[in-house]
């Protein structure tokens, strides 16, 4: 036993002997720190689906397009320019200026694997939706491809601008493919290469100093390091401590506190993401009160929108009365606006015969303090909200189970200004999303129909009638709008995007 | 001895298995693994695919049958969530979690046996209530609370320890302290009743007699015999830092198991968090053996 | 304690202690433990004031005033008089909430504890009376639970059936049941194996009879002082769970949600996670202290100085 | 001798407590010379053994010494400091033999390392000397293959053998003075008799003056040349052996004499022979299954062979035999509270496990050895004693109270009693109401296992005559279970001795306590040191 406390004593000196060899992050050395919250498990984004994804997958690979954040528009990136030949032919052709991390040049053979390999290969996340539209795509010359469409579908370059190019024959061939050929290293396109990868703990980043520029520009910082930090809290004491420079997802009260130190800045600023109740209106859960659109509309009326995106969102959050963020395609603003009126809400209630209230399990999994807030709201008015607070997982099996009766959802639509991205998901034909809580065939056919034109005119046209019958008939409360905060130490330049989606090459040093 | 030790191995297999059953049936009930794995923005038609083309749809009588016998095979399985094989995740992991569960115990250690002493040896005194008032207190105190101060203090305020992370040994003497923390309290009062008990025995007053005194008598004739309980104690704390660092692995951002565990319950990653409850309960009870042997080292009465 | 008996022959002692009952001399020795009175002293205060503290001061813990978010307490500038210890993040009175939260806390604590207690106390009762393979399938069954990873059991069983009230206790109860059954199952050996349950089965008496009359009284001493201990887990268990949001549900506030709530605000509103944690703090301390005292107490070899 | 070895005068020792401070040993005044032996007699809580505690500075932590000098050799031991004390005088001048060899050495280390550590500790001799020494002294207490014994472990030994390495440990550093606390106590019979005689011889032969402290009055008259008597703290006798013996002074003295001379008269009842037997144990055997340890295998322990035998209807039979001889064991199955392996136990022609527990209950009710643990301790006496009519139902519910009365009454137990909890009662008391509780069925037979070997000599007696009384009252049969000869001889009309779960002898108890017939018999009794009455008061009040 004696020497096992010897032993024992040994680890814990030798534990404080061992120098502090922290990564050093600053100016000096050109090496930029960012944290986000989740982990980071797997380089691919053809693989994955979460927003850490999309921002790591901006950095190391590219995609014939891309959205340009001052107008919130498609632009060309690894494309030069396009040609919409009729509703469902388009031709691209390439830049021939492209290089990838490994030194090939990019050619139309890589483009065409690419999409042949997300096209046959069902594994992939890009699967599912690139088929839907996609009939083909054959080469046109050495930098030219043609896409051959099933259909008309609108929102063509957003899903084009999730394909990741890669290198002609890196995953594999057809039926022979490897899910993992680029999981831990990967042979991108874009504005950085990964020299190192440690899965869930952080990707380590340098410049690709042959990159094009392109749309994205040439990035300023020669180096850059991601970390997963799960815990907020210990995000801030990094960034307090000089371990990161550089924080997002960061609420109001957070960032207002933070700022009042010298060392950071705060930016509050605009994003795509909005906040919404989906109500169980086609009583998919059972026969509910929810079922009676007078309810509904009460809920719409009880809640005070405005109070708590000041209050508690702050930054350029504000109320919203349809079903998507007022500043992307489509979302048309004429519609039925249900002002804040809890006397009204109480009286639409009685009339419906809930002059006493009723019993509501209202789910949420994210924003708590709002979905507080906004309980409070309804039960101002009678209604007793039981919140079901929780994990995502929890709120996805009853969703699935259709126990739902009405749920607090919020979405971000990441770098995507067009309304087809939140209707793509949100109102599905419910034998194929559970989301689609209306019951009502008609909102389907009008707000997914919006992605199966071209024409720009009827897109919106049906979005507008879409949005407007699911205002009138309030199968969600629309909330407000979300802002985006990002915390930044005083030694960087980081400005922030009107859709809130982090773009890190663009950051220099002060 | 070998009789003993094959008998412990087959109970070890049996709750090894009956947890898994249990771990296999919870899990699938609990959490739907074709919608971790479509995500979140798939509708009900690909995660309908993906049940079928993963065979999630079957029964789960049939599908714990082909992953058990996968687990006999050495196939642990792939991981949904991380997408990769399951051991090579455990493999990366497990560092970590032996780092900080030995770097606790040695704060368990170094803290919980000279306090128990020191209190044993001076019963109702000024240092018993120290003594005593450390354990109380320790044990009052959430891990996640201690953790969060300990960062301000330690971190922030007086930045002496980083914040996070898990590079150098240095990154873990926080994490060490707080989860060492929660195991005082139970180890000093063990060691103290421990200690009392064998100051009070028949032998102590014999070696008295002897002429035996302070120091000598304590380290001579009390310290191997109050240890005996300490050691198996020792290895149910060790169990638990295995298998309870969830709390602290994710404060301190530390990639071990048991933050893997956290995160592979959220992401419903059915096949690590199988494995996992396997690992923790494997560990456990093969410390509590290794206690037994490492007790009848100590003790003669044991080995014959 | 042999001295002890001595003693009890000698003097005026042998009178005093004579004449009393049982819990006369339990009384007795609690009225002299300083930690004892301490504790339970502690305890009452904080029941009283989680009971009747929010009626007295006029607080509810769930009104919001969107307005009034993130006050400090009032000795920090920028504290208002109507809020002692400022708002939270949904402008609720803070000093409501926590005092709120002990009601949570202790129900939580008290009620986890009885469902381990009933499991624990029955299966090692059983065991110990029966011993056997009835023992060796209640070892296995601890075996079991002791290797179990309880923390993940716990958010899986949450998952499965749904965050309440009702749920958390008895997810915590049914994962802290193995120390009530180890201490049952010996002390019920113990007292299979003393002369008075050998007469009581001379007698007559049935087993059922002799458990509930002869085993289970005498272990009651040992029982309460794990139940107290155990109380105190409960509430850092639930605490715990509530940090890593799978236990109590939002708004009801509860300590470990409420330091799960600020934690976000760690270094600027400390005081957010800071009072919740002395609270918690000062509960289980005041829980543990009793339990150490009650030890002391029911121990018939002890003397209190 | 002129100076005195050791002199202790007006020694008083005390205990704190929250009620003041309680003296528990007053006054002691005593002298040993060189070479002599010194013997104290006491029950216990008299003070004898707290006495020699505060002497050789073991006492327990409240206790102190609270006046008096103690003198060694011309050295005033109170005036040493701790560190001088324990370095010239613990082990070196005064060593200790205490009463449980069990206990009494270090579990976890060699005989070898226990033995040694002293004399290099003291002497500064090297590790070869002190092992030579230590042989020498494992051969000088008799004991087998002493090289051998040197790598073992307590656990390894008898409690015989572990006494022997006790008394060759403290005589490692050739002390002065020996105290030997009540060191043949937990021994079995035959056994003390040898620790006896040993010491004796090595008293004698390495020239030291000895304390003997026992509470036996017959085993330090054998052992001392001088006896002190001790009462509630208080030296009340003191003298040469023959004189205290012969020409006790005080009353308690007296007492304590009486109760040896009665002892050993058996008491003459006549009774018819030919009763029928009440109970016939017919080829009865029980064994126990030993669990191994970590690396130990199982062991089967036969606690009783085969036997048979039948009890007599009305008569009192003692089963004789020491710790581990089976015959508590027999005892329970005899009771119906344990079943045997194989063969049959009937009460008349009934096989007990034919019965109820209820209707067995109303046949055989048992008694037990320690007072401490017969009794609920969360039950009042009344509720105690009157269980059994709550449970049967054979008394009208109106009229459970005064029949309780009666049969505490009985048991000697007066009214006060009834409200009473078990912790308010002395140990005689409680013995009380575990016989109450046994008669109030009113059971043909009583089965009492070690009745009175927990109780103070004095308190023997008195629920001895109880049990006598109530058998011929209640027209009951007794069985004793006793390792005691006086017990048996006192009560008893047929004796059976056993051994090793077996009855190696059976007969009429003045045969078997006279005149035995088997060698292990003889070697029983002649363990039993009873003080001869002497003849020429014989009869004449004291």
């Amino acid at each position: 036993m004696n020497r096992f406390i010897k032993y024992a004593s040994g680890v814990a000196l030798a534990a404080l002997m061992v120098a502090p060899t922290v990564a050093l992050a600053d100016k000096a050395n050109d090496t930029l720190v960012a944290a986000f919250s989740r982990e980071l498990t797997n380089l691919d984004y053809n693989y994955g689906t979460k927003t850490e994804y999309i921002i790591l997958g901006d950095l190391v690979d590219d995609s014939l397009f891309y959205v340009d954040p001052k107008t919130l528009a498609y632009v060309p990136s690894l494309a030069a320019d396009f040609t919409i030949v009729n509703d469902t032919t388009v031709d691209v052709n390439l830049r021939q200026d492209v290089t990838f991390h490994s030194g090939a040049a990019m050619t139309a053979d890589d483009v065409i694997y690419t999409f042949n390999f997300i096209l046959t290969d069902d594994q992939n996340s890009r699967h599912a939706k690139i088929a839907d539209w996609l009939d083909g795509i054959e080469k046109t010359g050495e930098f030219s491809v043609r896409f051959n469409l099933k259909a008309p579908y609108a929102n063509l370059f957003n899903d084009l601008y999730r394909v990741r190019i890669r290198k002609d024959g890196i995953m594999g061939t057809a039926g022979n493919y490897d899910s993992n050929a680029q999981a831990t290293t990967i042979d991108g396109l874009g504005p950085y290469k990964v020299t190192s990868f440690d899965p869930g703990v952080e990707v380590v980043l340098e410049r690709h100093e042959g990159y094009f520029g392109g749309a994205k520009g040439t990035p300023p910082i020669k180096n850059m390091v991601i970390r997963s930090i799960p815990d907020i809290g210990t995000q801030q004491a990094e960034l307090m401590s000089g371990g990161i420079q550089w924080m997002y997802n960061v609420k109001k009260d957070v960032g207002d506190a933070m700022a009042r130190s010298p060392k950071v800045n705060y930016q509050l600023g605009e994003s795509l993401r909005i906040g919404f109740l989906i109500l169980d209106a086609g009583g998919y859960s059972g026969d509910h009160p929810l079922t009676d659109v007078r309810v509904r509309r009460a809920m719409n009326h009880a809640i005070n929108r405005s109070s708590i995106a000041t209050n508690l969102i702050g930054g350029p959050a504000k109320a919203v009365h349809t079903a998507c963020n007022p500043v992307v395609f489509g979302c048309e603003q004429d519609v039925a606006i249900y002002e804040y009126d809890p006397e009204k809400a109480k009286a639409l209630l009685a009339e419906a015969g809930y002059a006493d209230g009723f019993d509501l399990d209202l789910w949420s999994y994210r924003d708590k303090q709002a979905a507080q807030a906004l309980a409070d709201d309804l039960s101002k008015v009678g209604i007793r909200v039981n919140l079901k607070h929780g994990k995502l997982a929890g709120l996805n099996k009853a969703r699935k189970a259709r126990e739902i009766q009405a749920y607090f959802g919020t979405w971000g639509s990441t770098a995507s200004p067009d309304t087809a991205t939140i209707a793509n998901i949100h109102w599905r034909d419910p034998a194929k999303g559970d989301r689609n809580l209306s019951g009502n065939p008609k909102v389907n056919e009008l707000m997914l129909g919006g992605e199966k034109t071209l024409d720009v005119a009827e897109r919106k046209r049906l979005y507008s009638e879409g949005l407007k019958l699911i205002a009138d008939q309030a199968y969600w409360v629309p909330l407000w709008t979300y802002s985006e905060g990002v915390l930044s130490s005083d030694d960087i330049v980081y400005n922030q995007d009107p859709d809130g989606y982090p773009r890190l090459w663009n950051i220099k040093w002060k | 001895m070998f009789r003993f030790i094959m008998s412990r191995l087959l109970v070890v297999v049996a709750v090894a298995l009956a947890l898994s059953v249990v771990a296999f049936f919870l899990l699938n009930l609990a959490v739907d693994p074709a919608q971790a794995i479509a995500g979140e923005e798939a509708d009900l038609l690909e995660i309908e695919q993906i049940r079928q083309r993963y065979g999630f749809d079957r029964p789960l009588i049939t599908r714990y049958f082909e992953w058990f016998s996968g687990v006999l095979h050495g196939d642990f399985g792939v991981s949904y969530y991380w997408n990769k094989p399951v051991g090579e995740l455990l493999l990366e992991r497990l560092p970590e979690t032996i780092t900080l569960a030995l770097m606790s115990l040695s704060v368990t250690i170094l803290v919980a046996i000279p306090l128990g002493c020191a209190a044993a040896l001076n019963p109702n005194t000024f240092i018993d209530r120290m003594a005593l008032g450390v354990a109380v207190s320790a044990q009052a105190i959430p891990n996640f609370w201690l953790g969060l101060m300990l960062i301000i203090l330690l971190a922030v305020i007086y930045p002496i320890f980083p914040v996070s992370g898990d590079k150098t040994l240095y990154h873990f003497v926080l994490p060490a302290i707080v989860l060492g923390a929660s195991s005082v309290p139970p180890v000093m009062r063990l060691m103290r009743t421990g200690l009392l008990e064998v100051m009070n025995a028949d032998y102590i007053r014999t070696a008295r007699s002897k002429g035996y005194y302070g120091w000598r008598l304590l380290i001579r004739h009390s310290l191997r015999n109050a240890l005996l309980p300490v050691v198996s104690v020792l290895a149910v704390q060790l169990g638990h830092k295995f298998g309870g660092s969830v709390i602290t692995e994710s404060v301190f951002a530390i990639n071990g198991l048991g933050r893997l565990a956290l995160e592979s319950i959220l992401g419903a990653d059915i096949p690590t968090v199988q494995i996992l409850v396997f690992v923790f309960a494997f560990t456990f009870l093969a410390l509590n053996l290794l206690a037994d042997i490492l007790n009848a080292y100590l003790d003669p009465r044991l080995r014959t | 304690m042999q001295f002890l008996q001595n003693l009890v022959s000698f003097g005026k002692i042998k009178k005093d202690l004579r004449d009393m009952t049982p819990v006369e001399v339990m009384l007795r020795k609690a009225r002299l433990h300083k930690g004892f009175k301490f504790g339970a002293g502690l305890l009452l205060i904080i029941a009283f004031l989680g009971v009747f503290g929010p009626m007295i001061l006029g607080l509810s813990p769930y009104e919001q005033d969107l307005t009034q978010r993130l006050l400090p307490p009032v000795w920090i500038e920028g504290g208002v008089w109507d809020h002692w210890l400022g708002t939270d993040g949904n402008g609720r009175d803070y000093l409501a909430r926590i005092l709120f939260g002990a009601r949570i806390s202790i129900i939580i604590g008290v009620g986890a504890a009885c469902v381990g207690m009933l499991i624990g106390v029955t299966l090692g009762v059983i065991a110990g009376f029966f011993g056997g393979w009835v023992d060796q399938v209640v070892n296995f069954i601890l075996t079991c639970q002791l290797a179990l990873p309880g923390l993940l059991l716990a958010m899986t069983i949450v998952f499965l059936v749904g965050p309440s009230i009702f749920v958390v206790i008895m997810v915590i109860g049914a994962l802290h049941w193995t120390l009530f059954l180890v201490v049952a199952r010996s002390a019920t050996k113990r007292i299979r194996s003393l002369d008075y349950v050998t007469a009581a089965e001379a007698i007559g008496a049935s087993k059922l009879q002799i458990m509930l009359t002869d085993i289970l009284p005498n272990l009651m001493n040992q029982i309460v002082v794990i139940f107290t201990l155990e109380v105190g887990v409960a509430i850092l268990s639930e605490a715990s769970l509530s940090f890593l949001g799978v236990g109590i549900q939002p708004p009801t506030p509860s300590w470990g949600l409420l330091i799960a709530e600020g934690k976000d605000a760690l270094f600027y509103q400390p005081w957010l996670i800071i009072l919740p944690g002395i609270a918690l703090f000062l509960l289980v301390v005041s829980i543990n202290m009793m339990g150490d005292g009650i030890r002391d107490i029911t121990d018939p070899e002890s003397t209190v100085e | 001798m002129t100076e005195p070895l050791l002199k202790i005068s007006n020694l008083a020792v005390s205990f704190k407590t929250h009620y003041g401070q309680v003296e528990v040993v007053r006054d002691i005044n005593l002298t040993v010379n060189k070479g002599e032996t010194l013997g104290i007699v006491g029950e216990s809580g008299s003070g004898k053994t707290m006495s020699m505690l505060a002497m050789a500075r073991l006492l327990p932590p409240l206790a102190y010494i609270s006046a008096g000098s103690i003198q060694l050799d011309g050295t005033d031991l109170l005036a040493l400091n701790t560190a001088k004390f324990h370095q010239q005088i613990s082990g070196k001048k005064i060593a200790m033999i205490f009463q449980e060899p069990m206990t009494a050495l270090n579990p976890v280390y060699t005989i070898g390392r226990q033995l040694t550590e002293t004399v290099m500790f003291h002497e500064k001799v090297s590790h070869a000397t002190a092992v030579e020494r230590a042989i020498d002294m494992l051969e000088a207490v008799k004991m087998p293959q002493p090289e051998q014994r040197m790598g073992q472990y307590p656990h390894q030994m008898s409690g015989g053998q572990r006494q022997r390495v006790m008394i060759a440990m403290a005589l490692m550093n050739s002390p002065d003075l020996l105290i030997a606390d009540e060191p043949t106590t937990a021994l079995d019979v035959t056994v003390q008799d040898e620790i006896i005689e040993l010491l004796i011889d090595l008293q004698k032969r390495f020239g030291m003056a000895m304390i003997f402290i026992s509470h036996d009055l017959g085993v330090v008259s054998r052992i001392s040349d001088r006896i002190i008597v001790m009462q509630k703290g208080d030296i009340v006798e003191t003298g040469n052996t023959a004189d205290v013996l012969t020409k006790p002074q005080h009353p308690y003295t007296k007492g304590l004499l009486e109760c040896l001379w009665k002892l050993e008269e058996p008491r003459q009842i006549e009774k018819p022979d030919n009763m029928p037997p009440v109970i016939s144990v017919k080829g009865i055997k029980k064994s126990y299954t030993l669990s191994g340890g970590l690396m130990r295998k199982a062991t089967i322990i036969e606690a009783v062979k085969t036997t048979s035998f039948e009890v007599l209807a009305g008569e009192t039979l003692a089963i004789v035999g020491e710790s581990g001889s089976g015959k508590s064991t027999m005892a329970k199955i005899i009771n119906g509270l344990i079943p045997a392996d194989q063969g049959q136990v009937l009460y008349g022609d009934v096989d007990v496990t034919s019965l109820t527990d209820k209707q067995r209950a109303r046949i055989v009710q048992p008694i037990f050895q320690d007072p401490y643990s017969t009794l609920n301790p969360n039950h009042t006496i009344g509720y105690i004693v009157s269980r059994p009519l709550r449970i049967h139902d054979i008394v009208p519910a109106a009229e459970i109270k005064q029949k309780t009365l009666d049969v505490m009454a009985q048991a000697g137990l007066t009214e006060e009693f009834y409200h009473r909890f078990p912790n308010q009662l002395s140990g005689g008391q409680r013995q009380r109401v575990a016989i109450a509780r046994a008669i109030i069925l009113e059971p043909k037979i009583l089965i009492c296992d070690e009745p009175t070997s927990a109780l103070d000599v004095s308190i023997q007696e008195q629920i001895l005559d109880l049990l006598c009384q109530l058998q011929k009252d209640l027209n009951m049969t007794l069985i004793i279970i006793s390792h005691d000869m006086a017990v048996v001889g006192y009560l008893s009309d047929r004796v059976f001795v056993m051994l090793n779960g077996e009855i190696v002898e059976r007969g009429k108890a003045e045969q078997v306590l006279k005149s035995p017939r088997t060698d292990y018999s003889k070697k029983l009794m002649a363990s039993v040191y009873n003080v001869p009455k002497p003849q020429s008061e014989a009869g004449a009040p004291l």
